[in-house]
């Protein structure tokens, strides 16, 4: 227990998922181990198929680990899901058809109980903030790529959680929404003291939005390299031009490209995990 | 052999359930009837059916050998020819607009008193019995695959589209899987309802047959060994709804294991 | 299961005939089954087809030529002759139908008068006999209570849900509901105003008019007739004969036995000491026919003397 | 317009088939106890509409209750099939084979249990019914897509929340499958159960018109149980346009 | 005819997307015109939800365009289709759920009725290329975001096009995959001479892969930017280091940002077109 109170934030230790079907047996994350403090904010970068998904699917309680243990604030993913401390962002910004866009953002505010009132007030802003103001009407099939990957994010937002949890959730916007969104995700992310993980492709975005940056290397996906940023959290587009940024997006390129070769990185070395926490 | 294999075995090993909720019932039945609190006639004991069974167990064997002829030969016939129904009136759109509409009003029909209109064109015989079945089979997979080979996703459709696939390909490598679950709901649907289109076309008509028995048995107040054969019509529909529980089994491969529970509760390997 | 009876040898030369029954073989059709297992179409060379009848009305298989001879009763011939029918009768089997009321002893009804204020549970075949029945015996439609009842129904009454049943079978039902312990009073249609014969057999007329087909179905009757001499003789020997033979499928002998001495009094009567077994009694079937006009089952009084073309004289049945 | 043009061609079909079929009555001079021409049936039906709708009334009243109540319990069921691996297993098999037991044939003893009127039918109707919302619901409700239930599963959705927001849209295909089918079913079996014991009904009315022989009523009595059970299945499908307007759009490319 | 006969490649004129839904009105697309030549190779970038899907999704003729013409070597859409002379690599790389991967991959052969024995060698081929040997046998939902959409693109590459269309193919994959994959790409169409219409929102993968980079407004999306770049068509990495190759990204970057204030431009002005080649 004093173990416990000790690591806010996530933390995953030892973490270890094999699929296996059919026969065919996939490690999709091996031995991994990973420390995102209370209110910092960290990126996974990786080759495609090297496991992101899979942790973050792991955090939010969707599947269950092989073995290792996994905390946010103390709680496992079940308890972190039932106490609706953190929102997933998911991959395929996934929608409800038979919902319109407005209705599909307020989704997880009305599955908490929220009154209808402020439900539409909160979802009119997330709307209004990703740009979708005018198509609150329109049925996700009727929306673009883009569109409904930014009312994904929105209704991740409406939830104002403690714990964001983002498997690429810019990948299909033009450059120019994606800048003005990761600057309007800082902004959420300083005012709240949210904890962000996000899995990204985007060297840049990473850099951009992270204190520290993990790179996986591919399948079985461990952490080969792990990046502090020195930024602060008052970020703004003047970050660029900062020549410590350029530095740091070398060296995390020249990280993912060496993927393989670099040895896996322990970090935060523990004797003996808590027994009673093995998720499982 | 193995996947198949496998998954039949999984399949057969889930009949352990029913048989333990039939035996259940079974033991509630039991208790209810020596009770008294439930007239034999309303209600025999199973003992006393049991006892029938025994005692008719060939007229009773020969009678199902007939219910299931033509349940069998019905759920076949109407199977096959919904499919092939189902696919032309998907494609051929004024066929369809012309022709579904009258066989849907064909399901309207009570067939109480289509059976003995069929005995006088087809005969006493086996054959109006079998229509009968062939027809509700027929109807309840046709409105099952209409909706079903029009449900796959528009993504799907389109891809297909711009791949320039004809009709005949969509039809093969598309809608028959999209289609898959409609029909299987169907065909557990027929397998439980043949056997009893079965058994009422025997009970109206029928000189053989379990309907036959029930009939003949309940008019000569014979209460045991019309129970007997209602058990064992029963029985036959159990079978019937276990074999297909199989082939569902085998039939979608694609699908994430743990069937209707949530994916979301078994994902992963444990 | 079935039995499809096909005759034993079919000789080229031997003259076809098609029965259609009104119900699955039991003991009541013992004569046609006997003269086909014993070779008596046979020596009268004819082939004979059996099909057992269901819920399709005979009268329909005999309009739609399905079958040459259809086992009819005197209402339902002078019904369908009203709807332009032309059947003509060739003889009966029984001198007045086994369709009856039955009633529970303890419920006080001991002459048809008595169902006044009681609960008759009726069964939908029979409704179109209640007001024929009910103008009889004196009783209006609103001093019984009516209960629809199903047509294989005997629990209804056992269970004392209802005091009385019709209709039922003479020879079966009120022996089931006495073996459950329910003693119980029967009254034949005849005695409740409709003196309708039962089990008769009905061709069209141009099979009629046909001198060579005339001249089969004489010969046919003569062979059921001589069957029908046997039944007579040894009534349990009958039943069991239809039984051991899978004549009947899933019948209980002991029931079988009790109808075929039962119904051995339907068949031989006075009437027909005088005048033949099989015969058509003219007289029934003028009664009948003023009350299928009352019921409305007629348009008008039917003429029954064309309808009448008994041939149990010409075959030269037995009069017992 | 449109539906004008859409009601088209069955309209022209069954002109045809009705032509054919009063041609070769009336020109093979086939008996009204056999098959009576559709003139004389449109003349019995003309002659008996105040009887016959009165009848119908009765089917459709119990039809309707049958088919509510089935539908009830079918859907019921499959929840309770969703969320219970052993039910599903255990009790899915004895429910359907449950349904083979020829009710029709025991119809009597439902009379026993339920007494004479409206009861029995509206159990039979109920379980005829029922069977084919069950069966197509179940699957229906094991349709909705993995990533949909993980979503809602993330959003810690109660079970309930599930089934209303997911599984439930997810399955209305199949159920208004099943509905369509069991729409008619549900007439079949208020007639079957009429025809066995009853003194009003259109069941009762073809037994009645069978014992009489009046073979043009009886086909009166008949078409219009077809028209009936055609505008339930019509009812049906106006009904699930308005259920799912978000395939409105899909379904038209 | 005459008119048809210059016109080889892709050619797009005064075209107009109107959707009409429940009374919602939205033109994706307004009055765009576009003429990619034979061989070369188009980028379109854009805000999201301009409408450039729309734009691929009427050259593949699943959306039939409100007005305005498109042609691929002179054939209409349905044409082209009928012809198989395009692959489109859509934006949701669907899969069929019921094939593994390799019969997914093998799909465009199977319906053009290649032999089983050369569609598996081409089919096998692709699967190397981008990178996902060893997966053959895996259904969709067991392969990652990024293993999806690399799928998708072996499917479309089996085919051997005349046209690639491909819509934002690279979006979920980290930058080694992508800028590996870009260069395969680049030999495979400077080997088979194809035209390429790629829809990307990376400035700098539009610039790697274009000869012309085609810049939309927001909805409703018309060109308002049209750079030629004159790198010719043997690319390797070291184009990156050309000074050229920042120039046209700062340019095009701007033309981005500034989509809402530029006026449309037309290109390649045509006083008449011909009515029988207007689409409908
Ligand atoms: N089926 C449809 N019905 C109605 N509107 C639609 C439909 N498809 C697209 N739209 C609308 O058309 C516009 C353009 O969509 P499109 O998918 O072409 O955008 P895009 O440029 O590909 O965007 P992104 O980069 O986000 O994928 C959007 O506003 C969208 O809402
Ligand atoms: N349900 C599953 N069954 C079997 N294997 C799976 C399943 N889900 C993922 N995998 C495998 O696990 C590995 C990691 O997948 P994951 O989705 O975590 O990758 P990722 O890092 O998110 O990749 P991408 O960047 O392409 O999205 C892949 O090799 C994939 O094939
Ligand atoms: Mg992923
Ligand atoms: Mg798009």
């Amino acid at each position: 227990m004093a173990d416990r109170r000790h690591r806010e934030g996530i933390v995953v230790r030892g973490l270890t998922m094999t699929y296996e079907r059919r026969g065919i047996t996939t490690t999709a994350v091996a031995d991994c181990d990973l420390v995102v403090p209370k209110g910092s904010w960290a990126s996974l970068l990786g080759p495609s198929g090297c496991g992101k998904s899979t942790l973050l699917k792991i955090l939010a309680d969707i599947v269950k680990p092989t073995s290792g243990l996994v905390t946010m604030d103390e709680l496992t993913p079940a308890e972190a899901r039932a106490a609706r401390i953190f929102a997933l962002v998911s991959q395929q910004s996934t929608m409800l058809p038979w919902r319109r866009l407005a209705e599909n953002v307020e989704l997880g505010l009305e599955l908490a109980g929220i009154p209808k009132r402020e439900r539409r007030a909160r979802a009119r802003e997330a709307i209004e903030l990703v740009g979708l103001s005018g198509f609150e009407k329109a049925y996700p099939h009727e929306l673009s790529g883009g569109m409904r990957q930014r009312a994904a994010i929105a209704r991740a937002l409406t939830l104002r959680p403690k714990f964001l949890l983002m498997d690429e959730p810019f990948g299909a916007l033009d450059e120019i929404t994606r800048e003005r969104l990761n600057f309007e995700l800082i902004q959420i992310l300083e005012e709240s003291g949210a904890t962000l993980l996000l899995v990204t492709h985007s060297v840049s975005e990473a850099v951009i939005l992270s204190d520290q940056v993990a790179v996986m290397s591919p399948r079985p996906g461990r952490i080969v390299h792990l990046a502090s940023l020195p930024f602060g959290h008052h970020r703004t587009p003047a970050l660029r031009d900062d020549p410590r940024f350029a530095a740091a997006e070398r060296e995390l390129r020249r990280a993912l490209g060496n993927g393989h070769e670099v040895p896996p990185v322990r970090i935060a070395p523990e004797p003996e995990p808590d027994p009673a926490l093995l998720a499982g | 052999m193995s996947r198949v294999g496998r998954r039949i075995r999984d399949g057969a090993g889930g009949m352990r359930a029913p048989l333990a909720f039939l035996a259940a019932a079974l033991l509630l039945w039991q208790v209810v009837t020596s009770t008294g609190l439930v007239k034999f006639y309303v209600l025999p004991a199973p003992s006393t059916v049991l006892e029938a069974m025994a005692r008719y167990a060939p007229t009773i064997a020969e009678e199902s050998l007939a219910t299931l002829t033509v349940a069998l030969a019905g759920f076949g016939l109407g199977t096959v020819a919904a499919i092939a129904v189902a696919m032309t009136l998907t494609y051929a759109r004024l066929v369809r607009d012309a022709v579904y509409p009258l066989l849907l009003a064909l399901r309207a029909l009570p067939f109480i008193a289509i059976i003995p209109i069929l005995v006088v064109i087809m005969g006493t015989g086996y054959e109006p019995r079998i229509t009968v079945c062939a027809l509700s089979t027929f109807l309840t997979t046709l409105v099952n695959l209409m909706r079903g080979l029009r449900s796959a996703d528009a993504e799907v459709e389109e891809l297909m589209h711009t791949l320039n696939a004809t009709g005949m390909q969509r039809l093969l490598k598309v809608r028959a899987y999209a289609a898959r679950p409609y029909l299987l709901a169907a065909l557990r649907i027929s397998a439980s309802s043949c056997v009893i289109e079965a058994t009422v076309a025997e009970w109206i008509t029928g000189d053989s047959g379990l309907g036959y028995l029930v009939q003949i048995s309940g008019y000569t107040f014979q209460i045991g060994l019309m129970w007997a054969a209602i058990v064992v019509a029963s029985a036959l529909t159990l079978g019937l709804v276990g074999i297909i529980t199989l082939v569902e089994r085998v039939a979608m491969p694609w699908v994430p294991r743990g069937g209707v529970g949530a994916a979301a509760r078994q994902g992963g390997a444990a | 299961a079935s039995q499809q009876a096909e005759p034993a040898t079919s000789a080229e030369s031997s003259a076809s005939l098609t029965i259609g029954l009104n119900y699955v073989g039991t003991v009541e059709h013992f004569a046609p089954y006997y003269a086909l297992k014993e070779g008596l179409y046979e020596k009268a060379g004819l082939d004979v087809t059996i099909k057992p009848g269901g819920d399709t009305p005979p009268s329909t298989l005999l309009a739609a030529g399905q079958v040459d001879v259809a086992v009819m009763d005197t209402l339902s011939t002078i019904t369908a002759a009203d709807k332009g029918a032309d059947f003509v009768a060739i003889a009966t089997e029984y001198q007045q139908t086994p369709t009856s009321m039955t009633c529970r002893k303890d419920s006080g009804v001991s002459k048809p008068a008595d169902l006044a204020g009681k609960t008759l549970g009726l069964k939908q075949a029979a409704n179109i006999y209640l007001p024929a029945i009910l103008s009889t015996i004196g009783v209006t439609k609103d001093q019984i209570k009516i209960v629809p009842i199903g047509g294989q129904d005997v629990s209804m009454i056992i269970a004392g849900q209802v005091d009385c049943m019709f209709s039922s079978f003479a020879f079966n039902e009120p022996r089931s509901i006495e073996m459950a312990g329910v003693p119980v009073t029967v009254f034949p249609l005849g005695d409740l105003g409709i003196p309708s014969q039962g089990n008769t057999y009905v061709t069209t007329r141009a099979i009629y008019d046909d001198p060579a087909k005339r001249a089969v179905l004489v010969k046919w009757i003569g062979a059921i007739a001589e069957a029908y001499e046997v039944l007579l003789r040894d009534p349990e020997a009958g039943a069991r004969y239809m039984v051991d033979n899978a004549f009947t499928t899933g019948l209980d002998l002991d029931q079988q036995i009790y109808q075929s001495k039962t119904q051995a009094s339907y068949i031989a009567t006075e009437y027909t000491a005088a005048n033949g077994l099989l015969a058509l009694n003219p007289e029934a079937w003028e009664k009948v026919a003023q009350v299928a006009k009352d019921l409305g089952l007629t348009s008008s009084l039917v003429d029954t003397k064309p309808l009448i073309g008994d041939l149990s004289k010409e075959a030269g049945t037995a009069k017992l | 317009m449109r539906r004008l043009a859409r009601a088209l061609p069955p309209g022209l079909l069954l002109v045809a088939v009705l032509a054919g079929w009063e041609l070769y009555v009336t020109g093979a001079g086939v008996s009204s106890l056999v098959v009576p021409s559709p003139s004389r049936i449109a003349a019995a039906i003309a002659a008996n509409h105040a009887d016959l709708a009165h009848h119908a009334l009765v089917t459709i009243m119990e039809a309707f209750l049958g088919f509510a109540l089935g539908n009830l319990v079918a859907i019921g069921c499959a929840v309770a099939f969703t969320y219970s691996g052993l039910l599903r297993a255990g009790a899915y098999p004895l429910v359907l084979a449950l349904q083979a037991v020829p009710l029709v044939a025991i119809a009597p003893i439902l009379v026993l249990w339920l007494g004479p009127g409206v009861p029995s039918k509206v159990l039979l109707a109920a379980f005829l019914a029922y069977t084919v919302t069950l069966v197509n619901l179940v699957r229906g409700l094991a349709s909705a897509e993995a990533a949909t239930l993980e979503l809602l599963h993330t959003l810690n959705a109660s079970r309930r929340q599930e089934l209303v927001h997911v599984r439930f849209p997810a399955a209305l295909p199949y159920l208004f499958t099943g509905l369509k089918l069991g729409a008619s079913a549900a007439i079949v079996a208020a007639i079957a159960a009429e025809y066995i014991g009853a003194l009003q009904g259109l069941g009762y009315l073809i037994h009645d018109t069978r014992a009489r022989l009046d073979n043009e009523y009886l086909w009166a009595a008949v078409v219009v149980a077809a028209v009936i059970g055609l505008a339930s299945f019509g009812l049906v499908v106006l009904a699930e346009r308005w259920a799912m307007p978000w395939r409105r759009g899909l379904e038209e490319t």
